[in-house]
């Protein structure tokens, strides 16, 4: 179980990503974390998994524990031993290599090394046309099949806790089902799964449980199905309750001081 | 045409050892982005080794203790590097292995004082005619131990556990610590592995028919850099064909003794052919092209 | 134009191209270096003004290196190939055909002013001629391509005997300006000291170096220099804000160049005479050494760097008798050269490491000021792709 | 408001993009009206910051045309559509993070200066006094932009959301007829997006140039925008008033998602 508290996080000291936090993740439960752009989501997926470094963030405040130990202090490739792994925003396939080498470098962060050969087999039985494609390098593959060769990648090294970043992220409708189908998949087999997701609809249909993040805060939070039928989420990403509230368009008295800028005259 | 064949013969000798230099630079830019600027002062280290032990012990041992201590001495630079640099912009990694290059070769000069030595291969001075082409004997071995390195290599870096996870983290860092692939490891065994060819290839840049080991190889192994840029500094392969490239051109133009302004071009032929290449392609002829993101 | 806002003390400082109306300690400081350093060769010796006039040239080449590394963010090792065209390029255009004697030197027997800035100019157009290579390439591959500058240039003045004297080298031309002899013919009498060639080369450095330092300082401040520190940081926020990329990146080399020419010119008349040896790829490291040494981008740090490396191994091999540790050259031990090598070697390592902003920006922690971080410009920027 | 007489239309016809056999632009059509503020909304990896990279001169499209005026924008260099008046504030802050707020609004004014190395290296009268008349005009801007008293400091230490309006004050310092906007409120608190959306529609009112905004934040986009295009797949899916936008199925279906019933059609 991940259990997150207040936390807080900064980069290069400067900005406040995430502002006091929490979050619950039980056992075999596939969590969604929503939330516009620059809510914060993919910090908190950083800091799960350890990443943060990478991209000069540090955790300044509150606590990220996984089975009652501390996750802080690790680097990635350790917090992949314990279990965690994630699958990056955008995929982040080796382009330059075979889809197999690909999965082979998944393999280097398992903990039971004796184990890879089977799970290769079983991440090709779950994706076929990884199989029909295991000699082909992994840039000619479609978006799709990118995202499905980044999760076969990551469970390779037989996670516990599988994390997804956006993974609907540039891909056509259908392909996104399939991707939902996986993830229940993956889940239904016991691993536990946070994924952060941008398409409502397919997050909420694979979640038990659901945070939408606004600026860094946790704005709402509940159980999938209750989350689906308010119309919070409509708002977030369509920005109507907003407009009829008529802010911020009418809120151009922004300035106090009254300055005025005119033109350059040359 | 027997000329030319020896010109090609030898030319490819002197590639083949430029190539395993210019591995080095590759292997670790590829794991660091650092460019090596001490990988010329490691070589004379190792050589230097070489040089002094194996009047004592066998010259293999005397080899592999040379490239033991340039491996150190890469790891050392490496380890500087983590500890601290891990940041910083690529300029100031550069200037870190300068500084690191101006304290080895200040003390190996020290140390070498006005002596020309000898790493005592066992092939000696002999010359080897092959019918087309008559040889020195340690550039044929050259030939050979280059081959066999440079194959153990692409094998090691095509299939090995660390092969795989050096190319995963050179083309994707943060992908690559995410699936629990170790950096830190990966990158320190890079470093030792080109410390330890570059040892290697010292003792076949100081073999007959060149005078021997002294402070200034360190200045015939810079000529490998050209080989690296030509070929592309992030491409293996390119170490390879940069290597032979700058090889045979230097072999070419020092056998039929082309001259620039009453000078020997060999003497040039690396930088202006790796100018010539970079005019055209600035990434080099195997290197990746940089894509600006926003 | 509206113009409500009020100033305080601190913006109108801080107002670009505006220069401060009160003096500040600091430039009180180098008023004062600057005439003691004038008064100096009354009451030095002639080795030690030898070691003087070395470190004004280094200093002014080493405030060109900067402008172009620590600025403009381009690694470059061909200083040393510049600070050659520079030196050469004066001995010939000042020198006269076969008075050499066995050399097979040319010249043009030009007045030594016009051959001196003729030379500054030549190696400007030197570093045009590269900057299509450098202006293209990134960062590193630069740093590799500038160091063959320095091998094809060791070939040519082994080999372009007419213009070098090949591998003895040519003697310079006594500088004169307006007929008057840098020489220690119409030897002057100042405060009771004879003023010979030394002391007046002494003079003459000092000026020029001064200029320079304040020449560089300028642009520093001004538009180019905003321009240059923005293409370092961001070559892609450069571009979009109007900055001609390419062109302010050849500008700078160009401008590098032509200080590296500069110093060229001034090591030509302290020494007397060019020997290929000398522009080596030990001379272009020294540089990069004494600019990272001094602090990345900073011009007073340069000049402090330039005389750490150029006036160390001299003092400490003129007072080597009485330093502990340091052995005569030759005998195998840690002569001037060497010891002063490895005294810079590891400054650079230690700077790089622990202060990147360099002496520099030590002096100013120790005076309390906050030090600009030349080396590390704020991690990236771009989080997510 | 009047749209200042120099002001020019935009207008990208059939841009396409291809990076590797993707397609990152496919057909891409619209116009920015002179004095418009004009918002390009879409989900993530949809096109919009390719989008821009093309106006800026950093991509180049593999087809179609881009006009300002009477110019082509597709085959120019950065500097130069710069000098055309089209500025940019960048999404991931790309200020000079060691220079002062001064120092990078300077920077701003590149294009309208002429000093070179020689002029501000023996400080010539022509070079002093244009940095001077252009340094009181940057001081004009940063106190509009609500950064006055930050002038002097270095950008880098500033907060984020002062960061952001060094970004937006950098791009007004340009002297922009075209303002392009690359998600100005992202990562903001509530209380700083309101600040912004004030400045926006003070920029266009005060200077009547023309806006083009890329965000995510729907509410700021829908209340301010005069016209929005939505891009999905590097596709044009909807383009008109924020309403129009707000009740178009295609836009609902790219931002919510859709159930796999729906997906086929």
């Amino acid at each position: 179980m991940l259990e997150v508290r207040d936390l807080q996080v900064s980069y290069g000291g400067v900005v406040r990503a995430l502002r006091g936090v929490s979050l619950d993740l039980p056992l075999g439960k596939v969590v969604a974390v929503l939330g516009s752009n620059g809510a914060g989501k993919s910090t908190l997926l950083r800091t799960v998994s350890s990443s943060l470094r990478l991209h000069g963030g540090a955790v300044v405040g509150g606590t990220i524990t996984y089975d009652g130990r501390s996750l802080q202090g690790l680097d990635a490739a350790e917090t992949v031993r314990r279990g965690i792994v994630q699958v990056p925003e955008g995929r982040r396939v080796f382009g330059r290599m075979t889809v197999e080498e690909n999965l082979k470098a998944g393999g280097l962060g398992a903990r039971d090394k004796s184990t890879r050969a089977a799970m290769r087999e079983r991440v090709y039985a779950m994706f076929p046309v990884l199989a029909e494609r295991r000699y082909g390098r992994a840039a000619l593959l479609s978006g799709g099949e990118q995202q499905m060769l980044a999760i076969g990648r990551a469970l390779m090294a037989s996670p516990e806790l599988l994390i997804l970043d956006e993974p609907s992220l540039g891909l056509a409708p259908r392909v996104v089902g399939q991707i939902g189908g996986v993830i229940r998949d993956i889940n239904t087999a016991g691993t536990s799964v946070l994924l952060v997701e941008q398409n409502a609809t397919m997050a909420l249909s694979v979640a038990d449980i659901a945070y939408v993040l606004d600026v860094g805060e946790v704005s709402l939070s509940g159980s999938a199905e209750e989350l689906s039928q308010t119309d919070d989420v409509k708002r977030l990403y369509l920005g109507r309750a907003t407009v009829d509230n008529g802010t911020p368009a009418g809120a151009a008295t922004a300035d106090p001081a009254g300055v005025t800028l005119s033109r350059w005259q040359g | 045409m027997t000329d030319f064949l020896s010109y090609l013969v030898n030319g490819i000798s002197l590639g083949g050892i430029y190539a395993l230099i210019a591995l080095g630079f590759v292997v670790v830019f590829k794991a660091t982005e650092v460019v090596n600027f001490a990988h010329g002062s490691l070589l004379v280290l190792g050589g230097y080794v070489i040089a002094r032990l194996h009047t004592d012990v066998p010259f293999v041992v005397a080899v592999l203790a040379g490239c033991a201590v340039a491996a150190v001495g890469a790891l050392v630079i490496e380890r500087l590097y983590s500890w601290r640099l891990r940041d910083s912009n690529l300029n100031a990694l550069a200037i870190l292995t300068i500084g690191v290059d101006i304290l080895l070769i200040t003390e190996l000069t020290r140390r070498f004082g006005p002596d020309i030595l000898s790493t005592g291969d066992p092939w000696g001075n002999k010359i080897v005619d092959l019918g087309f082409a008559e040889i020195a004997q340690a550039r044929l071995v050259g030939i050979g131990v280059t081959a066999v390195l440079l194959a153990a290599f692409f094998v090691a870096f095509k299939y090995s556990s660390w092969g795989i996870a050096m190319r995963a983290g050179a083309e994707d860092g943060e992908a690559a610590a995410l699936m629990g692939i170790r950096r830190g490891r990966v990158t320190m065994t890079a470093w030792a592995v080109a410390g330890a060819l570059a040892a290697v290839a010292a003792v076949f840049l100081c073999a007959f028919p060149t005078p021997g080991l002294d402070a200034s190889v360190r200045l015939t192994a810079l000529r490998a850099f050209p080989a690296a840029i030509l070929g592309g500094l992030d491409s293996t392969a390119g170490a390879v064909v940069g290597g032979l490239a700058i090889g045979i051109a230097e072999a070419m133009t020092s056998g039929y003794s082309v001259k620039l302004a009453g000078g020997n071009l060999n003497d040039v032929v690396p930088y202006l052919v790796m100018l010539l290449v970079l005019l055209v392609r600035p990434s080099g002829l195997l290197g990746t092209k940089e894509l600006t993101r926003v | 134009m509206s113009d409500t806002a009020t100033r305080s003390p601190a913006q109108a400082r801080a107002a670009p191209g505006r220069s401060p109306r009160r003096v500040r300690p600091a430039t009180l400081a180098r008023v004062a270096l600057v005439i003691v350093l004038a008064v100096l060769p009354l009451y030095i010796d002639t080795s030690l003004l030898t070691i003087g006039l070395f470190t004004m040239a280094a200093v002014v080449a080493a405030i060109g290196l900067t402008v172009l590394v620590g600025t403009a963010g381009q690694l470059s090792l061909a200083h040393a190939f510049f600070l050659a065209v520079g030196g050469y390029g004066y001995a010939f255009l000042a020198g006269e055909s076969g008075v050499a004697g066995a050399s097979t030197a040319q010249g043009l027997g030009l007045d030594p002013l016009l051959a001196a800035i003729l030379a500054v100019i030549a190696a400007g157009f030197a570093g045009l001629l590269f900057s299509p290579i450098a202006s293209r390439l990134r960062g590193i591959y630069l740093g590799v391509a500038s160091l063959s500058l320095v091998f094809i240039g060791e070939f040519c003045y082994e080999n372009v005997r007419s213009v070098t004297g090949g591998f003895n080298g040519r003697a310079a031309t006594p500088f004169s300006l307006f007929g008057w002899e840098f020489t220690d013919a119409n030897t002057l009498i100042v405060a009771g000291v004879p003023f010979g060639r030394f002391e007046k080369l002494w003079e003459l450095f000092l000026v020029v170096a001064v200029l320079s330092y304040v020449f560089a300082a300028n642009v520093l401040r001004g538009r180019m220099g905003r321009a240059m520190r923005t293409v370092r940081d961001s070559e892609v926020a450069a571009a979009v804000m109007g900055v001609d990329v390419r062109r302010t990146k050849a500008g700078a080399f160009v401008l590098s160049s032509m200080y590296a020419g500069l110093g060229g010119v001034m090591v030509a008349l302290a020494f007397g005479r060019l020997t290929p040896n000398y522009f080596s790829l030990a001379l272009s490291i020294g540089f990069l050494a004494a600019i990272v040494v001094g602090g990345l981008g900073s011009i007073g740090g340069a000049a402090i760097g330039a005389f750490f490396v150029t006036a160390g191994p001299l003092l400490i091999t003129r007072y080597s008798s009485s330093l502990p540790f340091i052995s005569d050259s030759g005998s195998g031990g840690y002569d001037g050269g060497k010891a002063a090598a490895l005294l810079y070697g590891l400054a650079v390592v230690l700077v790089v490491l622990f202060e990147p902003g360099g002496l520099a920006a030590l002096g100013k922690r120790l005076a309390g000021r906050r030090p600009a971080r030349a080396l590390t410009p704020a991690p990236s920027t771009g989080a997510s792709p | 408001m009047t749209v200042a007489p120099d002001v020019a239309a935009l207008v990208l016809t059939d841009v396409c993009v291809r990076f590797a056999g993707l397609k990152a632009l496919d057909n891409v059509s619209f116009t920015v009206e002179p004095g418009s503020l004009h918002a390009v909304i879409g989900p993530n990896g949809a096109g919009k910051s390719t989008a821009f990279n093309v106006l800026c001169g950093i991509y180049t499209a593999t087809s179609g045309s881009v006009r300002y005026g009477d110019h082509e924008l597709t085959a120019m260099r950065p500097h130069k559509i710069a000098r055309l008046g089209v500025a940019r504030a960048f999404q991931n802050i790309a200020l000079s993070k060691g220079q002062t707020v001064a120092e990078n609004l300077m920077l701003g004014r590149h294009a309208l200066t002429r000093a070179g190395f020689v002029s501000s290296g023996l400080r010539l009268r022509p070079a002093t006094r244009e940095g001077r008349r252009h340094g009181e005009r940057v001081r004009e801007i940063a106190a509009f932009v609500g950064l006055g008293d930050k002038f002097a400091q270095p950008a880098g230490l500033l907060s984020y959301g002062d960061q952001k309006r060094v970004e937006v004050a950098r791009a007004l310092a340009c002297e922009p007829r075209l303002l392009l906007l690359d998600e100005p409120v992202a990562g903001m608190n509530s209380d700083e997006k309101v600040r912004m959306a004030g400045l926006i529609t003070e920029v266009r009112r005060e200077l009547g140039i023309s806006i083009l905004l890329v965000e995510h934040d729907m509410g700021l986009v829908m209340g301010i925008s005069d016209r929005v295009t939505v891009l999905d797949f590097g596709k044009r899916i909807a383009d008109g008033t924020p309403s129009e936008v707000q009740n178009d199925p295609e836009v609902v279906k790219a931002y919510l998602g859709t159930g796999e019933d729906e997906a086929d059609a």
